[in-house]
């Protein structure tokens, strides 16, 4: 399966990219499981990464929670909670 | 019923906007407008600029299903959306939320609503410059409690007149 | 602070007010601004124009009071407050109220306080013109329920912002 | 005791004149007593406080309600509850 993967704000600067095509196992089913095995792709990674806790996702352009399934997933962007308005 | 959502560098200009959202109807008794405006600073620490990130695609459609959720929730005859990126100045605007209606109860609400979801759930991320640093904005828990007061059941109708 | 009233027959000119009102400071980092307009229906008859009348001197007052009371339950950088008399016709502005604070949640609480109080406690009268006849604006209950809520205590600064 | 009274709105219209010089007699105490001794001073005055009830009163530019005493007052002013805004 291969998604294309987004980062914005502080996450981009530490993944130091804007976007990325990736082809994640078949064993990583959740959000939550694609950020452990991104935190493994590498020190920018890992860092990025590090507390997965204050990350924020989106499936498809819509809010999603580290428990949502990725199956069927076009676009898969992190950032940190946002801080529009 | 009159809407328009913008994203864009420009800075807004707030006169003409909000005359072309009333400008047209006859039934418009109310219009209230928030514009949200870079302070020159930040905890006491002086502001150089500010510089405004978004999810292009996604920052749209969020800001799209709150309109739609805010007309469902009041009635609203016109509502406007107008929010920038890129690289801000102190003193200058950032955001333009104008909502029109019969009455004024539902224009306020609405305009809150709009602005206490586009604080939390819009795609945007804040960084601020300073003389010697930048830094993420970090995203406040006030704000959040905030927009949940909306998850609440809506005002009965008939109330907001 | 910024504190401006003012009742005159001349439409107002709401994009020069604002940007009076905000101008100057760099701390503002939020304008709200109410803006009541003319309708051309009320009850679904057509409306030819809007009389209004108004007691000279205390409405001044009253609306000072206001804005004083507003000032001591909200951290405000700045207070407008224009009431237009005299006949008004539909798609015409009748009331500006422009409030700005640092946040957002100070500037929409004000500017709601202080259109509440204006409905029911400053002295001005509406007459309805309509093609053949002219009659007073009934007081509406709903307006005295919205002005009611902010007998409560007010709400506490730390959660304004 | 002489009072500057003022008439505003529908209780202008009814009793015919915006304001007027009175002198009530000592024993017209309150805004109450005041509206009831006005009533009695002939048919357009009876007609604008008909229904008292419905009257809002200030003594001196100072909302004031029907038990308010007018000892002191210089300008008493009735009129319709308010349609500002």
């Amino acid at each position: 399966m291969s998604i294309k993967v987004l980062y914005f704000a502080w996450v981009r600067e530490r993944v130091g990219k804007a976007e990325e095509q990736i082809e994640p196992p078949a064993d990583v089913e959740t959000v939550g499981q694609l950020m452990a095995w991104l935190a493994r792709k590498g020190e920018h990674y890992a860092y990025a990464f590090a507390n997965p806790k204050v990350i924020r996702a989106a499936i498809d352009r819509s809010h999603a929670r580290a428990e949502a399934r990725i199956e069927g997933a076009n676009e898969i962007a992190f950032f940190p909670p946002m801080t529009g308005g | 019923m009159t809407t328009s959502i913008r994203l864009q560098h420009e800075p807004i200009d707030i006169a003409a906007e909000v005359a072309k959202l009333a400008g047209a109807r006859s039934d418009v008794g109310a219009v209230v407008t928030f514009t949200g405006i870079c302070r020159s600073d930040e905890d006491g620490a002086a502001i150089t600029a500010l510089t405004l990130e978004y999810y292009q695609g996604m920052a749209e459609a969020e800001i799209a299903r709150h309109v739609d959720e805010a007309r469902a929730r009041w009635p609203l005859l016109g509502v406007l959306v107008i929010h920038r990126y890129g690289r801000i100045t102190p003193g200058e605007n950032i955001v333009l939320v104008a909502t029109a209606s019969r009455h004024r109860q539902a224009a306020f609400a609405a305009a809150e609503f709009l602005m206490d979801y586009l604080k939390t759930r819009a795609p945007f991320w804040k960084q601020v410059e300073t003389a010697d640093a930048t830094a993420w904005v970090e995203a406040k828990t006030a704000d959040d409690a905030a927009a949940e007061r909306w998850s609440a059941p809506p005002p009965r109708r008939d109330a907001a007149k």
